[in-house]
């Protein structure tokens, strides 16, 4: 539950004085406009990656902007994506002449509005391409992948395409590595409770003692089915059957691992869960690159946890590799 | 009831009462996009058209001029998939209408450009679980309702297919917007927008001039 | 509360394997003991760290094991300090010829253990100092400072005496940078509600509908006082009221900041507070260096955060901005 | 009722008695620790026995020397305040007592030199509301009974001491450990480690023996 707060109406705009405040050596506002931008950006010659959505999933977004990840973010009121009007005056502010990628979680409010941003732009002649992340395989059957909504691989896609810009890669080839970023990550999530708007004091769902929601969504939807809850190591052959079974064909055996927490999950939790998922991976042969067990996108005080796997080949293991400071992740 | 004479009085009063239903319905709106959703679609509507009141005190010109300057200000504050569809319709309304007076043909023209527009942009048809199933009903209830007859009547005869319309989608499936990942499990529970769409279409009803405007 | 395990009485061994399956490019296991250690420990010529106390506070205490930062991490069971064998090992495994220095907030417990592990290393010839970490204030009064336990300023001190080793001061050094940094540490927090040990339903305690408790501790221990719940600015006021009245003697104006959640409360909350925060300490005069919102000493799935200020020279700024690579904490 | 022939028989005995004692009571334990503590004192302690009685299995000796050898294992697996403090009054009675037979008196002498020794690593004293305040009136009580009398009445007569001092922590401020933070707020509560001391004394009645060993 939110207990932090002065007006509920006011939560955004106080979210961003306090992250700002909080974060000025990497990020300052975008004036006018509800978005934070990096300090450096926009950077002449390279494309400025632009991410966004509601508020209520930090890290996501404000905490990836910086260098060599993205160059600004676009922050909407909780669950909320942000309006046309404050996409188009981010993107004005941190456009440069090499153009703008955005990139985004897959939800129906920021399609519509990063789209209607998309086109003002390309209408004042800045060049503007969009990436949507689609890793959540619970949200659409296999062959609708386009359909899917995007949750905790936002990270690997944002690192990629933010590496691939800080580079000097031109828009088309960062948009390329985004896409191809996104086209090889898929997400699986098992939630244990939901999660408390600002101001309200009942949670979103509730899961009845012993039960568990699969395929959670990062909003506090309800998971697309309801389960009995079991021990770690199934959980992990849950996770892990599901992703190995909708596998991007003839992808190596090398993964990024993200084992992301929604909010109120232990992280001592999550490593007792990455133990069973860790043996598993190996008993698939596959090779688990630099794995990340944290909260990368949350969804509140939601408990519940995801798995992300990304299959690398050499070239997005580089830009994985690439440094970059943030807020909330800083690879050196 | 109504003083067609002073321009903008009709949207400006019409959003006032909208605001105050839609505040009522807030706690509800925000169960009923729980179901599915995201629950925050009662708060959304209500942050919204705060904006779009405030918005509008500050232009003057006529109701078309208003509902446009409305629409962007309620899209930009409500923000989501309801803000830029909501903001959208609100806005091509506004502009189809235009800076002169308003008859019902005129408003139903009105209305269609802004229903193609919430089409256009959401990409959702009649039966997918959204807003479009009550706006629909209700633009064709007043399509077919004699042009002649005055707005304030043909509205009131129109708003029944609205209301039915967003109680019908309780048993549709969704097929756009977010509760559309919850597939069957979206059953059972009306669509959020089509219900504030009501309430929005309904609020009109106690504001329009009794006769049309000219 | 914990929902992710096999056998709660397996916890803390399932956790550390995952948690080196994870971080395996930062620290491995010592071997035959419970604490993990950095792929580069023992330096020669380097003091070595050894940080630890119970589990479920990571990223403390684990996290914080890496390049710049612990040499090692003690780690008990959830809540429960390490033995005084399993310190000893740890310390075995990583104790170089510059020394050790032991750094661990200051219980009861990891007091018993650590202090016994001390005298045994000690008898063996290895020189092992001990530093503790006391920057609560709500858990004694002024003028029992040592009597005080340690909370979230774990972080800044193991954060200095860890540059300080890197850096190759030698052991006497260390300790007087640790301790001084701990001399300069303050601490105070709320709680909304308490966490749940594995295996169990209930939580530790519990906290009534608008109301809070203020001086809590990080093992799921009620704070010293209930009162009401108040808006983000009164607790901001609240904080900083309690510390400023507790500030150490003529330590200048540069503070280092951390605003610590605890489990489950949102970072969203947590920059609406720091927004709050950050006014007030320019109105007092303050100037926050480098503020950290985030959770560094967590207790488990508990709600609610602690203010920690750091009153800064130059020495310890210098060391605060040191580079270091851990699993939780990356600076460069 | 006992063979005090097998060496190292009756601290077997006495750490599975414990070990089923303890374990009944082990919520109750994390309820009272939970009150100014961390919850754990329960979970703490069945730790701690699993491990002194798997330690003592391996173990061929003496009472004494199991005891020590079980105090350490007690003190490596349970961790925290109480892992160090029981696991250091077992091992210091137990090397006390040593590899021959014991009676009450080197009975009350080994317990001391432990009381002693917890004394010296806790820095507590009787009254700051920990398990000294169990263990320090069952030490003296057992010091008190006539030395010829036979150890398993001796420790019987003296038991209350311990159950009363335990009893009577609830109505103390504590003064070391986590629950000194607390102040005011830990009285009401019996101390956890107090209480879970008179359970492991209270075990030793039945499998002492009832003769003294020689
Ligand atoms: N693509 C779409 N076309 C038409 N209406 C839509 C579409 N997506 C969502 N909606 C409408 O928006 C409503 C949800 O609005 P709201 O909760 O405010 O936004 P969000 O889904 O971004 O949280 C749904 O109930 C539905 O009526
Ligand atoms: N300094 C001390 N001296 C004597 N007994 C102590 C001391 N500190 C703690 N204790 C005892 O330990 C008990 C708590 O044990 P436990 O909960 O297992 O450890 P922790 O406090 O580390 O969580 C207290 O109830 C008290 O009896
Ligand atoms: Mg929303
Ligand atoms: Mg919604
Ligand atoms: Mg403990
Ligand atoms: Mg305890």
């Amino acid at each position: 539950m939110t207990r932090l707060f002065n007006d509920p109406a006011d939560f955004r705009e106080e979210l961003i004085e306090g992250f700002v405040a909080a974060y000025g050596r990497l990020v300052r506002r975008v004036p006018d406009a509800s978005g934070v931008m990096a300090v450096d950006a926009p950077q002449p010659g390279k494309v400025s990656v632009v991410v966004g959505g509601g508020s209520g999933h930090y890290p996501a977004f404000c905490g990836y902007v910086g260098p060599g990840l993205a160059a600004a973010a676009v922050m909407g009121n909780v669950f909320a994506a942000p309006s046309a009007e404050q996409v188009y005056r981010v993107t004005k502010a941190v456009a440069s002449d090499a153009g703008v990628l955005y990139c985004y979680g897959n939800y129906s409010g920021d399609v519509l509005n990063f789209d209607m941003a998309e086109l003002r732009c390309q209408d004042e002649g800045i060049d503007v391409r969009t990436v949507r992340v689609t890793d959540d395989v619970a949200s659409a059957p296999r062959g609708q992948e386009e359909e899917r909504r995007g949750i905790a691989g936002d990270f690997f896609v944002f690192k990629i395409a933010g590496a691939a810009a800080a580079r000097g890669d031109a828009l088309d080839e960062v948009e390329r590595l985004a896409r191809k970023a996104n086209d090889r990550t898929r997400s699986f999530g098992v939630a244990f409770g939901g999660c408390t708007l600002p101001g309200q004091s009942a949670p979103l769902f509730t899961v009845a003692p012993g039960r568990m929601e699969l395929g959670l969504g990062v909003h506090g939807e309800p998971g697309i089915q309801s389960s009995h809850m079991r021990p770690a190591r199934e959980v992990a052959d849950l996770l892990l059957d599901t992703l190995l079974a909708d596998a991007p064909a003839d992808s190596g055996s090398r993964v990024a691992v993200l084992l992301n927490g929604l909010g109120s999950t232990q992280y001592e939790e999550m490593f007792v869960l990455y133990k069973d998922i860790n043996r598993r991976l190996l008993t698939e042969g596959l090779t688990p690159y630099k794995p990340i067990v944290n909260e990368m996108v949350t969804s509140l005080d939601m408990a519940g946890c995801s798995l992300t796997l990304c299959w690398l080949d050499d070239e997005l293991t580089t830009l994985l590799d690439a440094p970059c400071a943030s807020a909330a992740y800083t690879n050196m | 009831m109504s003083s067609p004479q002073i321009a903008g009085a009709v949207v400006r009063r019409w959003l006032a009462l909208a605001l105050e239903t839609v505040a009522a319905h807030e706690e509800e709106l925000g169960r009923l996009d729980a179901a599915a959703g995201d629950g925050d679609h009662g708060a959304t509507m209500v942050r919204g058209l705060r904006a779009a009141v405030a918005a509008a005190e500050k232009v003057n010109g006529s109701d078309g001029q208003l509902l446009a300057a409305a629409g962007a200000a309620f899209a930009d504050a409500a923000g989501g998939a309801s803000g830029a569809l909501v903001g959208a319709l609100l806005t091509t309304t506004g502009r189809t209408l235009g800076d002169g007076p308003y008859d019902t043909p005129s408003v139903v023209k009105a209305l269609q450009a802004g229903l193609t527009m919430v089409k256009r942009l959401g990409k959702a048809q009649p039966g997918d679980k959204t807003l479009i199933d009550a706006l629909q009903p209700f633009v064709d209830a007043l399509a077919a309702q004699p042009p002649d007859q005055p707005l304030a009547a043909a509205w009131r005869a129109a708003l029944p297919a609205a209301r039915q319309g967003a109680a019908a989608t309780a048993s549709m499936v969704a097929k756009r917007g977010r509760s559309a990942k919850l597939g069957e499990r979206s059953l059972g529970h009306a669509d959020p927008g089509a219900v504030s769409l009501a309430l929005l279409l309904q609020a009109a009803e106690a504001v329009l001039p009794s006769a049309t405007d000219r």
